[in-house]
């Protein structure tokens, strides 16, 4: 059972978390986004082994966050809310 | 030396003491260049490299592992194998390798015991009986053996399960494939390692791929920790990081990695004799011919490459395997353990051509690999050898997430996304 | 069809339930006016009189009228009397709900009170959190302490679920202390 | 007689509580504190069990968690629990014991006879064979005779298991010496401190070693530390295995107790863990080492000191390390003629007292049948012997350590793998430290808490005589005659890791598969490192290149029951409760599970026909007024400055036009564009907005609108409040509806001008304030009014009351499933699925118009979203007097002599009101079919049906306004 920081409320235990997708995969807008782009936002994944940058929900309070973790050891190492997180 | 396994040579090599068997496969140095060479030695991979040998004539291959072979998902799994799918393009690839699964045996002259004790899917309100009856119908006019079973049906094949009207997910009926059943994991790996080896494969263990070799925008082979072996067609399976090799070949997968436990309560007597799938509480149990209850668990919650379980998905799986088998509560977990898969969006493999040339792909199985091992292996071989799809591919190129073409079987069986 | 009712406890008589272990007593409270109150919660606090900072998990709530800390910028506002404050958007910069019966209330009380919270989250109670929304037991609650006793905010379409779960936690409890 | 009872002396029994249990049909006496391998060693029962596979009588080994080979099924007056270690077991009186894997039972099993046979069947020998003509002709067969224990199919549970969380500064695992010392002095530098150990007592060897700690006997001191932990506060827990380690140092407790209740899981997250979990003890390699009678040595001192049982009258004790001697002269002193076979030749401890010392020999074999009877030893001497008692030296309980992700280090002196490069967060003392000397134990305690904190109380002393270390490595050689066997529960042989490295099967992962070595219930405590010894002796490797295997959790095996806890029946997956449950309840309702809500689907009373019920309520629905509680239906309140552009964003159809007081129907899309969800959105001023959204939806939508705010418009844009349990939403639909409601004078106008069809008005019901939505989902006049949940029972009561003038009719849900499909309105996840986009339904409006973003819309136009051969949703009639069509049945078509699906039935019913079966369906390209009859399977059975539009029921929509 991982710990996770939530920006707001500090520690939890990992099931009061969702995961959110990768931090970083900006949405295109509009219909002449070409279809690669846009397969490319919905499915495709850098998914690291080992430094990760992710976007992660506290479902408890609501608040969405930037969170860099390994991947491999499971070592958290940042969170930051999501509105104050450069190109989140 | 004795190579072929019988009864017979069973016996004459118990007369003189087991000596005489020849190792299952030869672990010779790798060559600088081979025909073909095929990443990845778990189920997918070795696979790839028998049928490579066997379908197209083509023996002058390298397997490269990272560590052991089998070591990684194929030997991590619950050994179910069935077919029981919803789309036709589903059907078609499952089916393959289950019917190749049916002689894989005789084969590969190596029991790799595929226990057919059929498996059922169970019902646990209305709505989920109207699911499975679109299940079944869409199998049995894509022509895989299913039908729907009544409660009496179930109780019939389970005895064990909580028929109770008051159980929290009470049994209203399911689906059956008689078919189904399990495979033994290791021998699966080992048989293939052992007939691709005879037919002339280089299985080189402990030979990690550090990057890929790249020339006039193709790939030409891999730099690895035993040299740089070279060859114009390169095949990787390598479920679970799949992602990690493709940025090293410079392109994206739509895949995310998460560990998929499993576990095993202490051996007992026959108590279980199918395959039992229960969608509402995630339980997906038999009982292996040593006697332990092999549990499949859900995936787990948070992409990870840590090989380890944890803890809240356990305890929920197993909640769940209690509550369909409350008498089981007086068994015992023994051991617990992880795997890692590839999770893509719509749950269905990817095979094909990656966006390097010369490097082809098969990845993305999910939970459910270890069941289209042969058929993997058939369509990653074929690839290989042909340079074009097989037509049972074809629709699981990685083409089909521009196109929109994704084939979700989740979706296919009612699941609003 | 099976008529479900018969295996789902029926839903208690609110006003007398009880559960009652030696340290422990547990009972609903009825009559707390409640609201979600999120935006620029100052401004809330100069419209509505009541503090801006709300307690956050375990924390310590005083008096008849107080918040609880729900998000970085929500708040649960509990009062005895009803507050004269309209719900829905004021220009001001804050959004008000009224949950009032959206929300059960249970209060527990008693030394083995920490024996619940051991059984109901993984969080640790003496270590405290910003904000009082947590799992209890698996629901999404709101817990805070009021005095000397604690108090839990529940949905309250799972209030019925909670409540046999807290009598199974507090057959536990009991049988632990015999044991 | 061999084994016996010495008739004083025993630690943990209790002479004055006699008690008896059952073992294999014969009754075994004992005393309180006796484990039931204690009671079963001194009534002399020497074969307790067989093996897995070739059915050898094995006798007990050990006295912990180690045993490979003494496992029961118990039952009786305790709870029934197969393969249960009856070294751990406390024996009680009442308690029936049956030896595992035997019939009719240990000491006459009618499959020995399969030892025989075991040269032809040797480590994994099922892949090479039973290939001829069919596995499945011999698997049954197979199936029968594995597995040990029995299930008992009529076990009753004894309820939940507790679990309970805790959180501590330091937990420290195992409460021997070293793990006492580390508690005391976490706890006297000011931390909360976690002792567990597995035993029933504290003290670890020191239970059974001679010792003196600070000037005071062992016995004294462990009580004394322990008394003063749990004064301080501290958790002392005894009976308690820490099984696992999991991410971010929390650890996994199994606590067993003694009153019939199940054991209890322990969660803790620990800022610190200390690991202090000693070390077990392997046999030596010699032929037949496996006979009932060859125990370990410290085990035999265990039973000795603890139990008062000496295991025998002539005994060999046999060693290669310094550990046995204490034990030799223990056993000698207590009666026994006792021989000490050393392996070494040099460098000895001082010569045991009492016992004849044969020094650089070697057991080459025992012999004996169901025990044994004597040994041979390397030069030929034979000695008779009632009981061999051997050391094959220490293996550190790395386990946990290992799980902890800390990497071994292999210590050649030592023989062993010790914890190598320190692990975050963990720290190790005692013999898992490589310590064996007690006062090393102890500086090794020290040092484990060093980091923790600066310590008050001083370390303690060891005052008497020390243990020495000395060892000289003793695996099995290749080679070597007879059966040497190294992991007794598995039957696996040093012939069985010969046969795996001749074929290839030379890594640990591939020996641990190939030949099952440690895959036992035991795990290998005893036979993991001697496999790995004799696998780099044969292939010339040295140890740590063959590897370590892999530990993972749980140390030992775990109650199912434990994981579960309250997780099961009402308590898994609670559903949610209506506000009105027990009204409904009072009023015949027969309930169902929708969407996570028990809900009522009709109200004919349990003994009722549910479908002529649920027909009459469809029918009497459309007649005259119908009433129906809606309150699940979700209301979510989204707010602030740009909550119009907003929501403008989350649907698919436009939704800022929307006029406040005004509703609109609308979809939610996936960015997958797939439809996710439908409902009406209120607009209630312009800056205030409710989303009702499907009932198993709240949490998905409230998530998602969520996710949006924060990701894409910014924390004070708008706001997002979920206040759907906060109202009850009473439905009144039908001709007659308007008439109803006039009659409970809420106060407001209900005229169609003030009120029109997509409308909100606000009322009053006595105090209350109300709020009425003119929708409908029945396609009759309807209002949806809401009211504060826990005031809504008057308001049911006088609409039940004003009814009944009116012939009104309470529905439950299946009754208005009917009367949407007869409207063709869909139920999102039943009439769509994960691959349907909103224009399949037919509405295209937006996709073809909107100029603004949304959800899901670039989705809507990739190269499949726009192929015309997509499922399409319609209607289906079925031929004058058929039955209707099964849901889930499909549409087929035959091309190139295969069937193939064209789509399937969604939805279908028997409509009361039009007299004939109604179907909903998506079939392929089916908006440009209508009229085309088509055939169906269900079930193998062939059906027809035409496909029509899916309205099926006033298609020009005038009963909305009649």
């Amino acid at each position: 059972m991982q710990l996770f920081t939530c920006p707001f409320c500090g520690p939890r235990d990992e099931t009061e978390f969702h995961f959110g997708g990768e931090s970083g995969n900006l949405r295109p807008d509009g219909t002449d986004v070409t279809a690669d782009r846009w397969a490319s936002y919905l499915y495709m994944r850098d998914n690291p082994k080992g430094a990760a940058r992710e976007i992660w929900v506290h479902m408890n309070c609501g608040e969405f966050f930037v969170m860099e973790r390994d991947t491999v050891n499971h070592k958290v190492e940042t969170s930051i809310a999501l509105d104050s997180a450069e190109h989140a | 030396m004795t190579r072929r396994y019988s009864a017979l040579s069973l016996f004459k090599e118990g007369l003189a003491g087991q000596k005489g068997w020849e190792p299952a496969w030869r672990s010779p140095e790798p060559k600088k260049t081979y025909d073909a060479i095929v990443i990845g030695g778990g189920g997918h991979g070795l696979a790839t490299a028998y049928y490579l040998a066997k379908n197209h004539g083509i023996t002058n291959v390298a397997l490269l592992e990272k560590g052991w072979i089998g070591g990684g998902n194929t030997g991590r799994n619950t050994t179910v194998v069935r077919s029981n799918y919803y789309y036709p393009e589903s059907v078609a690839i499952y089916d393959l390798a289950h019917r190749l699964y049916e002689g894989l045996s005789a084969d590969l002259n190596y029991n790799v015991m595929l226990s057919q004790r059929g498996m059922v899917f169970l019902a646990h309100s209305i709505n989920e009986m109207e699911i499975t009856a679109r299940t079944v119908n869409a199998m049995q006019i894509n022509g895989i053996d299913a039908e729907i079973f009544s409660v009496d049906d179930v109780r019939r094949v389970a005895p064990m399960l909580n028929f109770s009207p008051n159980a929290r997910f009470p049994i209203l009926g399911g689906g059956w494939q008689g078919r189904a059943g399990t495979a033994r994991h290791d021998a699966v790996a080992w048989g293939y390692a052992r007939g691709a080896s005879r037919l002339g494969v280089d299985i080189i263990q402990n030979c990690e791929i550090t990057d890929f070799i790249i020339e006039g925008g193709r790939c030409r082979g891999v730099h690895t920790t035993r040299g740089s072996i070279r060859a114009d067609r390169i095949g990787m399976a390598v479920a679970g990081h799949s992602s990690v090799l493709a940025a090293k070949a410079g392109f994206r997968l739509p895949v995310n990695s998460y560990a998929l436990q499993a576990c095993v309560s202490e051996p007992v007597k026959p108590i279980l004799d199918t395959v039992v799938l229960s969608p509402g509480t995630g339980v997906y149990v038999s009982q292996s011919d040593k006697g332990e209850i092999v549990i499949g668990g859900a995936l787990d919650r948070i992409p990870s490459y840590g090989q380890r379980g944890n803890l809240p998905v356990l305890e929920g799986v197993i909640a769940g395997l209690l509550e369909m088998f409350p008498t089981f509560a007086q068994l015992k977990l023994m051991r617990q353990w992880a795997g890692i898969v590839d999770v893509v969006p719509d749950s269905s493999p990817i095979i094909g051509e990656s966006p390097l040339p010369n490097l082809f792909i098969n990845c993305g199985w999910g939970t459910g690999g270890f069941k289209a091992i042969p058929a993997g292996g058939t369509l990653l071989a074929h690839l290989l050898a042909t340079g074009k799809h097989h037509d049972i591919s074809r629709p699981f190129d990685l083409d089909r997430f521009a196109f929109g073409r994704l084939l979700d079987e989740a979706a296919g069986s009612g699941i609003a996304h | 069809m099976r008529n479900l009712a018969e295996k789902w406890a029926v839903v208690p008589d609110w006003q007398t339930a009880a559960i009652e272990v030696p340290g422990l007593a547990i009972r609903s409270l009825a009559g707390l006016s409640q609201y979600l109150v999120s935006g620029k919660l100052d401004a809330w606090s100069k419209a509505s009189g009541v503090s801006a900072l709300g307690v956050g998990a375990f924390g310590k709530a005083e008096g008849d009228c107080y918040a609880a800390q729900v998000a970085r910028d929500r708040m649960l506002v509990v009062s005895a009397t009803p507050l004269g404050i309209e719900p829905g958007w004021h220009d001001a910069g804050f959004g008000v709900t009224v949950v009032s019966a959206g929300l059960q209330v249970f209060e527990a009380e008693g030394s083995a009170t920490a024996e619940l919270i051991a059984r109901a989250t993984t969080l640790d109670s003496s270590a405290g959190s910003a904000s009082a929304a947590l799992s209890f037991a698996g629901a999404n609650a709101v817990v805070y302490r009021h005095g000397d006793r604690l108090r839990i905010h529940v949905d309250r379409g799972l209030a019925t679920y909670l409540w046999t779960w807290m009598e199974t936690a507090a057959r536990n409890i009991a049988a632990t202390a015999k044991g | 007689m061999t084994a016996s009872r010495l008739s004083s002396g025993g630690s943990a029994i209790d002479r004055s509580r006699p008690i008896s249990f059952n073992f294999d049909g014969r009754t075994v006496q004992g005393f309180e504190g006796d484990t039931i391998a204690s009671a079963l060693l001194a009534a002399d029962v020497a074969v307790v069990g067989r093996s897995f596979k070739y059915h050898r009588p094995r006798g007990i080994w050990g006295a912990g968690v180690e045993e490979p080979n003494a496992l029961v099924d118990v039952a009786g007056s305790v709870r029934a629990t197969p393969n249960t270690r009856a070294t751990t077991e406390p024996a009680r009186s009442g308690l029936v014991a049956k030896s595992v894997n035997a019939s009719p039972n240990a000491a006459a099993d009618r499959n020995a006879f399969i030892d025989r046979f075991s040269r032809f069947i040797p480590a994994a020998f099922y892949y090479k064979t039973f290939m001829w003509p069919d596995w499945h002709l011999f698997e049954p067969r197979i199936r029968a005779v594995a597995g040990l224990g029995k299930v008992d199919p009529d076990w009753k549970s004894p309820g939940p298991a507790d679990q309970i969380n805790r959180h501590c500064d330091v937990l420290v695992v195992g409460a021997g010496p070293a793990g006492l010392a580390a508690a005391k002095l976490a706890a006297g530098a000011g931390k909360s401190v976690i002792l567990v150990d597995d035993q029933p007592l504290p003290g670890g060897s020191l239970l059974h070693r001679d010792a003196e700690i600070d000037g005071k006997p062992a016995a004294a001191w462990i009580d004394e530390t322990a008394a003063e932990l749990k004064g301080a506060g501290h958790l002392v827990l005894s009976s308690t295995t820490a099984f696992g380690i999991y991410d971010h140092n929390l650890i996994a407790l199994n606590q067993r107790h003694n009153d019939g209740r199940p054991d209890t899981l322990w969660r803790v997250r620990s800022r610190q863990i200390v690991l202090a979990t000693g070390a077990i003890e392997r046999p030596l390699p010699f032929a037949n080492n496996d006979l009932p009678g060859i125990m370990s040595a410290d085990a035999a001192l265990a039973y000795l000191r603890r139990y008062a049982v000496l295991v025998g009258r002539r005994i060999v004790v046999a060693t290669n390390n310094d550990s046995a001697y204490e034990v030799a002269v223990a056993l000698a002193t207590a009666g026994a003629d006792v021989t000490l076979v050393e392996i070494r030749k040099n460098a000895l401890p001082a010569a045991p007292s009492g016992v004849k010392l044969l020094a650089g020999r070697t057991l080459v074999s025992a012999r004996g049948g169901m025990r044994v009877e004597g040994v041979t030893l390397d030069d030929g001497t034979s000695l008779a012997a009632d009981s061999v008692v051997v050391s094959g030296d220490w293996t550190p309980t790395v386990h946990l350590f290992c799980q902890a992700r800390g990497k071994l280090a292999w210590d050649e002196t030592r023989a062993a793998f010790l914890p190598g490069d320190p692990v975050e967060g963990i720290s190790v003392a005692g013999a898992l430290s490589g310590a064996v000397a007690l006062s090393d134990v102890f500086s090794s305690a020290a040092k484990a808490t060093s980091a923790i904190g600066e310590t008050k109380t001083k370390a303690p002393r060891s005052t008497g005589a020390e243990a020495t270390g000395g060892v000289l490595a003793a695996w099995p050689i290749p080679g070597a005659k007879g059966r040497v066997w190294i992991d007794y529960q598995n039957d696996v042989t040093a012939k069985d890791v010969e046969l795996a490295a001749r074929e290839n099967f030379v890594s640990v992962e591939h020996l641990k598969r190939y030949t099952t070595l440690g895959m036992a219930t035991d795990q290998g405590k005893t036979s993991n490192l001697v496999g790995l010894a004799l696998m780099a002796n044969i292939t010339g490797r040295t140890v740590p290149e063959v590897g370590t295997t892999t530990y993972r959790p749980p140390f030992t095996p775990v109650p199912l029951a434990s994981f579960s806890g309250a997780l099961g029946g009402e308590l898994m997956s609670p559903v949610r409760r209506l506000p009105l449950e027990n009204v409904h309840r009072a009023n015949r309702a027969v309930f169902q599970e929708y969407g996570g809500w028990l809900r009522p689907a009709h109200y004919g009373g349990a003994g009722a026909d549910a479908d002529r019920t649920i027909q009459d309520e469809a029918r009497r629905a459309r007649q005259s007024v119908a009433l129906f509680d809606g309150s699940t239906l979700g209301k979510i309140e989204v707010m602030g400055p740009k909550a119009a552009e907003f929501v403008d964003f989350i649907y698919y159809n436009t939704m800022s036009t929307l006029k406040p007081g005004r509703c609109r129907y609308g979809f939610m899309l996936s960015e997958n564009g797939v439809v996710f969800d439908d409902g009406i959105l209120v607009r209630l001023d312009e800056n205030r907005f409710v989303v009702s959204c499907s009932t198993s939806h709240v949490a998905s939508v409230h998530a998602r609108l969520e996710e949006w705010r924060q990701d894409r418009f910014g924390r004070g844009a708008v706001y997002i409040h979920n206040a759907t349990s906060e109202m009850a939403t009473l439905t009144v639909s039908g001709p007659n509806s308007k008439k109803l409601l006039e009659a409970l004078d809420l106060g407001l106008s209900l005229d169609d001008a003030d009120l029109p069809h997509m409308a909100i008005g606000e009322g009053r019901f006595g105090e209350d304030a109300v709020r009425i939505a003119r929708v409908s989902f029945t396609g009759d006049r309807s209002y949806e009014v809401s009211i504060r949940a826990d005031r809504a029972e008057p308001l049911w009561a006088r609409m039940q009351e004003t009814g009944k003038a009116l012939d009104a009719v309470t529905i439950g849900l299946e009754a208005l499933m009917i009367l949407r499909a007869e409207k063709g309105y869909i139920v999102i996840g039943k009439d769509t699925d994960g691959t349907t986009l909103p224009h399949d339904l037919g509405v295209d409006g937006p996709r073809t118009k909107r100029k603004n973003e949304y959800v899901g819309r670039r989705s809507l136009f990739t190269d499949v979203a726009v192929q015309d051969s997509r499922l399409q949703f319609v209607g289906l009639t079925v031929a004058e007097g058929e039955p209707p069509l099964a849901t889930g049945t499909h549409a087929i078509a035959k091309s190139g002599g295969k069937l193939r699906s064209q789509g399937f039935v969604t939805s279908s019913y028997h409509s009361p009101t039009l007299g004939r079966p109604i179907a909903l369906a998506l079939i392929e390209r089916g908006a440009s079919r209508h009229g085309e009859t088509i055939d169906l399977q269900h079930l193998g059975m062939l059906r027809h049906a035409t496909i029509t539009g899916p309205c099926a029921f006033d298609p020009s929509g005038e009963r909305l306004n009649a």
